[in-house]
């Protein structure tokens, strides 16, 4: 078994995020999987494309860069537009509303379209969408064959409080109220998917 | 895109398939843009030659300031842009040779080569942008960071004590010295015009903001209008330069004195007086 | 007593060093090393030891070197262009039989090049970058939990050998996130540190000219100095099989090809050979983990009934001339441009090479 | 010196406009808007809302970084 | 046109930099190189150009890349710790197509090791001390008279490839003084000077990463990178015929061993073929006046017959491992310590591989 | 042998099987005197505990002055003594770190380390033996070299005026600065006794004879006793440095301010507050 | 504090002295004399033929820089 | 044929002169000789022992470096000791008077003991030492086989004389001087020569 997720976005969308909040959910939900995560790097996180990239496996990983994709979270035109592509046949592809699907060679492929940017923006900054995207994740990844009854929303609930009590250490004010939001958009993210 | 600035573009950046590196609101873009325009001005005023500029840059996001220009460019390695614009200053004492640098570029790698160039008095026009941190690789401690100030390499404040590069070009024998800041700029330009015609070594210091890493880490800012009035704040005018819990900005020094172009011609007219060898 | 964490390489590299008793760190921002300073910038001074960001990586070197000698382990960490400015202070630590770490995370060269993307251009460098004649030990981590234990070999075969070791990793493996294993403290062996031998009341001499034991020059004495300098090389030479080791897979059925690689386009030449080997195809897999000094006859026993090796690295072509050495047929596939070797592309040359 | 020529629009670049506001708030007559155009950086595009007001300072064209900003005059543009 | 003179290694070398052209000299004062930088200030102005002693060789590398991008042809000379100082200046070069002429008088090393004795220890760094993949192109002259031609023959190749090259003698023929032939003006050809390309009113982009034939950026573009690279690598590679030299002597009645060997030691080598010779002993010889690229093809084609060379070098055995390549069965005869090989010491040796 | 150095001298020195290699007259030699003799006389006045001295060198003449001492001696490579003594004194901030090194060592080649040591105060004590050119290497001109001076590689005169190292490490807040010159014993000796008792960072610089580069070629006088008489000819006594047609000599500075050390020990107190980590 | 100890006689290592002269020099009371006695080196060596003219400043010591010289007084050498 | 010339002794002696003239002066004799002349180098010319050697062949010179001497001319007992050893069996050796001859490994060579060093001083410094030695080896190398009929003293005069105006160039005073008393001693040298 081997899962590849990327997300994908402009910087500030908390791309990089998502990407190491679920690995670390999915070493919280089951111990016993290896996983590598991929954020990319360098002065294009500045301005412009961001992604993350996610692997999930039961055996040591080797080629440690996504291949084909299994779940394809991406927040913008370009982003999709690049990387539609390496998604696999039977795999996901999850757009933001505003992205339009490709007529050509991703169109036959599985997609969702999601109010993600929008949603975030609702709770108060673009930067949530990270933890949406996130929680739409888990219950996309959670309902799939190697993660069904051990990937649940309580792991990604706990994982994410920790880590922003740990990363937000030494700041003064707002803690709570951040961690309050980014659970709420996580079960929003959750939601969204489950109705789809 | 503004058609004065595209004016002075090379092809991919006046066509737009290329664009500045630079992270929004940063400070190199308006200094790219203060560039241009003093070399506008001086160009309409004084019949100014721009074709025989050669500018010479740092390694740093600074060092990408004049590239989308159509200049002669000559990146050099990190450290070494003194070096190479000496070499190209000595073969070629009419052009008018031009440095742009971060500060850690000028100041911390670059520290040797700008004591021996002030020394030597070469006639170069150094513009040194001073974000006060490493902007290219991630927002490190730069010589210019203040104490104390929290850095990714500082997490615990930083330990050294602050270069004030206007004070030690000045005491070096600097021909030309002045600091300014990014929201002034008409001193700026006007700066960079008086660089542009002086003789000998000049240094412009032009206190740029990075929103961020200094904006957000060392000054806890990010609004980038607003870092450009806590600039404003720390700053005063004056006609020493300091660097402390204020900065004094303004022209320190310009006068002249015999440069190393000079003085290498003429031991080469001295040398050939003797006759000359062609091998 | 350990523990399982998900770690950046640049943080399980910095948790191995400061594991394997570093306590000094001096060094001089540069992508995509900076994480490393970053991270020992936080831990370091928690561990009780001192982290400097120099002014260059010339001082870097040289701090290190001086905090060595005086007392503590001493590292530094670098990329390409300021792997370059610390060659002289490479030899001169092995030189002077200073203990040290030096870690290269590799960004494509030359020159500036490519400073956010992986390469493995440096190998050649890591070996011969310094004037003089030299050996030297070079190790090469294949993911990030081998980061974190060949940091703390390194530091070992540093204190072992007196002698400065290089790590030489990619931007990949530095940047990777992986769930690794970190030992509880006495886990893993850790070995004391060697400052220079006084005699008597005498203090030491450290001379950066040849020198004998003492640490009087002998540069001007021809047959002292061959001794002196020889004695350096044989030190590592002479325990090649001691100080180098491999990794050898799918060599059970004694196939005649095999794919050998290093660090982190091995993890491409793995996923080539799973690839192959699934297709039916009989290929076996190597991975140097000492790049310097050079294998040779751990290899010859490894892959004794081989005959042609297909050699992935992301370089023009490097490693490659020392497997020629031992014999072999070889293929060279070199990658350049920033991007690891795809294992399809890995796959259909050994087809090629089968067929 | 600038002829008095009136300030009849002022052009942001959409695709070189990283959003960082300066014109925004710099402008001393608030002549800028922050709009829900999204531009090629991802950003909300800023927007001359207000050229009426304009005093022809030049101000944002001078401290925008990525010279995304065109003041149009009427008797053309001589910027 | 001509004439003869007695002249020290370093003049020769000064003085055919001058006939082909260079006219700006920057270095910094290093034993065994300081003649080359002393006769340089004496003459180069005295020629028009202009010598600077700066500051360090980090300077003068790059001061030399400024000379030469504005105007002039350019030189630098340094010994064994400048040379490591001038390797991240070196690839800086070799990426900005930067003609460049760079002089490493060999002493002994490591560090400050033996800075009066000659050595042959840089051969591997000349090649491979700075970070990245490139090639460059070595030469190492075998006497002063060669000294004087190979010095504008390298300075012609940098100019013809757009490259830097480097010039790699040693201790004792920079110091040698030696009657040699120096020509006319005129009399041995000189190409002229290659700054950089610009287009219309375009000005030239130097960029130091990775860049497209105009200079613009294309680091962060894996493909056009690669293809970058690629081209700066190949064109030197494609070209090992042309830019390659080596001197062979006694081979028409195919002797199934030869000594081989470079530089001054060659001349111990050369000395040890006449005494086999003398003695009857079928033995070629064999002289690389390219180190690098290496040249493989002419080497093969020139000892077709022979099956096993010997190699003395002043390093710790070095260039022997491309004989090794070449398949030939090879004995290296390395010698550290600072004196050359005895012709007595090579002479036994070989003896003993005919027994 | 001189009983007095000969009890400081490292056993091969101390039997005679070695000797130092510097010229006839050398100021070299003079200064190692001076240097034990300072030492011995704070031992006798101070109880200075000499067991805690690390030396450490340049390369260059002037670096093999106290390689026959039996003290913990560095060499390092040229122009790096700085950062390997600040290596040693962080990690080792009870300890006493001396730094022998040339005016080409420190102030050319290993200009950088010493702007940012000074700025750093970095509590290492260095003597700078400037004997107006590089000595070891035959001599070439140096960046204290006269204007217009005569040397191997200044064959039609010095174009660069020369740089004073107490100036500029004045300027950059230098809390032990001196110069004085070689035939001035006392004043030497003096200086080294306050030098090693300085907290932070200390500058000795000394005007040393080299008879024979500097002696020849550059002053044209080649008695070492002449040369002695010629430099106290040009140097003044005084409290500002200046290095011109005359030099001035004597103490510049001398004042307190925290030491480099000293901060990041308390940034190492202050990161194990929140917590030690031990791997 | 130096006692009131009297020079009896001034040695010039013969091994050390690498005939600078700078104690021939240098002496105020002009104790020293280049001898014709070649030294290890191979030069002349100094030698100090007027020891009675010896006030015991110190300054030949001090100067040599070959540590080549010792004072011997009286009373033990106590240099 | 291959001759090998060493001069040794002090530095300030000369030696190093010594060399380069006698080089000089081949040239000028015979200029279809090959010619090598190789001082000592590096730091231990400037206290202690100095040498330097030439040698002349008729075909190209391979290995630069003395192995077998012809003629070694010897002004110190130190030198004397450390090379005498390396003189053919059919050379010769020339000390200065106040050296004492080997008893042991070069006792049965040919020596001559010449007053080099008094003379020079005669003449008024020990540096004139260098043309003395200078005039009694281009005598010696005059009468051997090669240089038979080829090498006078009167090359060796021109090239003398050559040799001091261009070098000391420049300089003010006694440039007359300096070059008369060389060519004196180069006679004298020559002279004591004969008288062996
Ligand atoms: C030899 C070397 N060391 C380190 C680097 C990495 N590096 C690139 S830019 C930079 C510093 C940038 O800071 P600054 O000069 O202040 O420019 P800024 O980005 O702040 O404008 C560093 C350390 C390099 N390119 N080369
Ligand atoms: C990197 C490097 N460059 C050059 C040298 C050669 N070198 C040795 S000492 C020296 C300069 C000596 O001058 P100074 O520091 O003034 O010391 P002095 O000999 O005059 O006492 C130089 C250039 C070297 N050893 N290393
Ligand atoms: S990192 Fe800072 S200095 Fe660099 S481009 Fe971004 S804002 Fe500007
Ligand atoms: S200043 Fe320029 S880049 Fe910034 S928001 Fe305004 S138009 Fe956009
Ligand atoms: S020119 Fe001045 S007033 Fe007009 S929009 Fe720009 S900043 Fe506002
Ligand atoms: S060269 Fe000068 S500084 Fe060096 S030892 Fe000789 S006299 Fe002293
Ligand atoms: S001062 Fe010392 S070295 Fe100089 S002559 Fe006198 S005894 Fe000899
Ligand atoms: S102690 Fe003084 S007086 Fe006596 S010999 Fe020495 S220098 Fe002369
Ligand atoms: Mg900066
Ligand atoms: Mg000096």
């Amino acid at each position: 078994m081997r899962l590849e997720v990327r997300f994908a976005g402009f910087g500030g969308q908390g791309v990089i995020t998502a990407g190491r909040l679920l690995a670390l959910i999915i070493m919280e939900a089951d111990p016993s999987l290896y996983v590598v995560y991929s954020p990319s790097y360098g002065f294009q996180t500045r301005g412009g494309d961001t992604l993350s990239d996610v692997i999930i496996s039961h055996e040591e990983i080797d080629y440690p860069k996504v291949r084909r994709i299994d779940l394809a979270v991406m927040l913008t035109q370009q982003a999709y537009n690049k990387y539609c592509g390496l998604v696999k046949d039977d795999g996901l592809i999850v757009i933001d509303e505003h992205v339009n699907k490709d007529k050509g060679t991703c169109g036959n492929k599985r997609h969702y379209k999601l109010g993600i940017v929008a949603s975030a923006r609702q709770i108060g900054s673009d930067a949530y969408a990270s933890t949406i995207m996130l929680g739409a994740s888990i219950n996309y990844l959670g309902n799939t064959e190697p993660l069904k009854g051990r990937l649940m929303l309580e792991h990604a609930r706990q994982v994410v409080i920790r880590y922003f009590k740990e990363t937000l250490l030494g700041r003064k004010v707002g803690i709570e109220d951040l961690i309050n939001k980014n659970i709420k958009a996580l079960e929003i993210g959750y939601e969204m998917m489950k109705i789809k | 895109m503004n058609p004065l600035i595209q004016n002075y573009l090379r092809s991919e950046y006046a066509q737009g398939k290329r664009r500045t590196i630079f992270c929004p609101g940063c400070g190199n873009g308006i200094i790219l843009g203060y560039f241009v325009r003093a070399i506008d001005e001086l160009k309409r005023e004084d019949g100014f030659d721009d074709s025989k500029l050669y500018i010479v840059t740092g390694i740093g996001c600074s060092g990408n300031i004049p590239v989308p220009l159509k200049y002669n460019i000559i990146r050099a390695l990190h450290g070494r842009a003194l070096s190479v614009a000496t070499g190209v200053k000595l073969v070629r004492p009419d052009s008018e040779v031009v440095v742009f640098a971060g500060d850690g570029d000028l100041l911390s790698i670059g520290g040797n080569h700008l004591i021996h160039t002030i020394r030597r008095n070469v006639g170069i026009k150094v513009i040194l942008v001073n974000n006060m941190l490493y902007g290219m690789t991630g927002g490190q401690v730069a010589p210019t960071t203040p104490m104390e100030a929290i850095t990714h390499t500082t997490p615990y404040g930083n330990p050294e004590p602050p270069l004030d590069a206007c004070k030690l070009a000045v005491s070096l024998g600097a021909t030309y010295v002045a600091r300014w800041v990014v929201p002034l700029a008409k001193q700026c330009i006007q700066s960079i015009k008086e660089l542009l015609l002086h003789r000998g070594f000049g240094l412009l210091e032009c206190l740029s903001q990075c929103p961020v890493y200094q904006g957000r880490y060392v000054i806890g800012i990010d609004r980038p209008s607003k870092i450009m009035d806590y600039y404003l704040k720390i700053t005063v005018v004056s006609d020493k330069p300091s660097y402390g819990d204020k900065i004094t900005i303004g022209k320190f020094v310009d006068y002249e004195r015999p440069t190393y172009e000079e003085i290498m011609w003429s031991i080469v007219n001295k040398a050939r007086e003797g006759g000359n060898y062609e091998a | 007593m350990g523990k399982y964490s998900l770690m950046m390489g640049s943080e399980a590299l910095v948790r191995g060093a400061i594991y394997a008793g570093i306590r000094f760190y001096a060094g001089y921002p540069i992508t995509p090393a900076t994480e490393v300073a970053e991270y020992m910038a936080q831990l370091l001074p928690r561990a009780g030891g001192i982290f400097v960001q120099t002014e260059d990586e010339l001082a870097a070197i040289n701090m290190a070197i001086g905090a060595s000698v005086a007392k503590w382990k001493a590292m530094v960490a670098t990329s390409g262009p300021g792997f370059s400015l610390m060659q002289e202070g490479i030899g001169h630590a092995i030189n002077t039989e200073v203990p040290l770490l030096i870690v290269d995370v590799q960004r494509g060269g030359p020159s500036t090049g490519q400073p956010t993307m992986p390469s493995q251009q440096d190998v050649f460098q890591a070996r011969y970058g310094s004037h003089g004649s030299y050996e030297i030990i070079v190790l090469s981590p294949g993911n990030v939990q081998e980061l974190f234990y060949l940091t703390i070999d390194a530091v070992n075969l540093s204190e072992q050998y007196r002698t400065p070791v290089i790590l030489l990793t990619e931007e990949i493996t530095a940047h990777l996130w992986e769930k690794i294993y970190v030992p509880g403290p006495g886990e893993y062996p850790v070995l004391p540190h060697a400052t220079p031998p006084t005699r008597g009341d005498e203090g030491f001499l450290l001379e950066s000219q040849l020198h004998d034991e003492r640490g009087y020059n002998v540069a001007n004495d021809p047959e002292l100095s061959a001794k002196a300098l020889w004695r350096l090389i044989r030190k590592i030479r002479d325990n090649v099989d001691k100080i180098s080791r491999i990794e050898v897979k799918y060599f059970d059925d004694e196939p005649s090809v095999f794919i050998a690689s290093y660090g982190c386009s091995a993890r491409s030449a793995l996923a080539a050979v799973k690839m192959l080997r699934q297709d039916g195809y009989k290929v076996g897999f190597l991975r140097l983990i000492t790049l310097w000094p050079f294998p040779e006859n751990t290899i010859r026993n490894a892959v004794r009934g081989a005959s042609t090796v297909v050699v992935p690295e992301m370089n023009s072509g490097y490693i490659v001339n020392e497997f020629r050495l031992l014999g072999l047929n070889v293929v060279s596939v070199p990658k350049l441009g920033g991007e690891m070797p795809m294992p399809e592309e890995v796959y259909s040359i050994v087809k090629g090479v089968l067929s | 010196m600038r002829r008095r020529s009136i300030v009849v629009k002022i052009d942001v670049d959409k695709y070189l406009c990283k959003g960082c506001y300066i014109c925004v708030d710099k402008c001393p007559t608030k002549v800028f808007e922050v709009s829900s155009v999204i531009g090629d950086y991802g950003i909300f595009l800023p927007e001359a809302r207000h050229v009426d007001r304009c005093v022809d300072c030049g101000i944002c064209e001078l401290y925008c970084p990525d010279y995304a900003i065109t003041i149009i005059r009427s008797g053309g543009n001589e910027a």
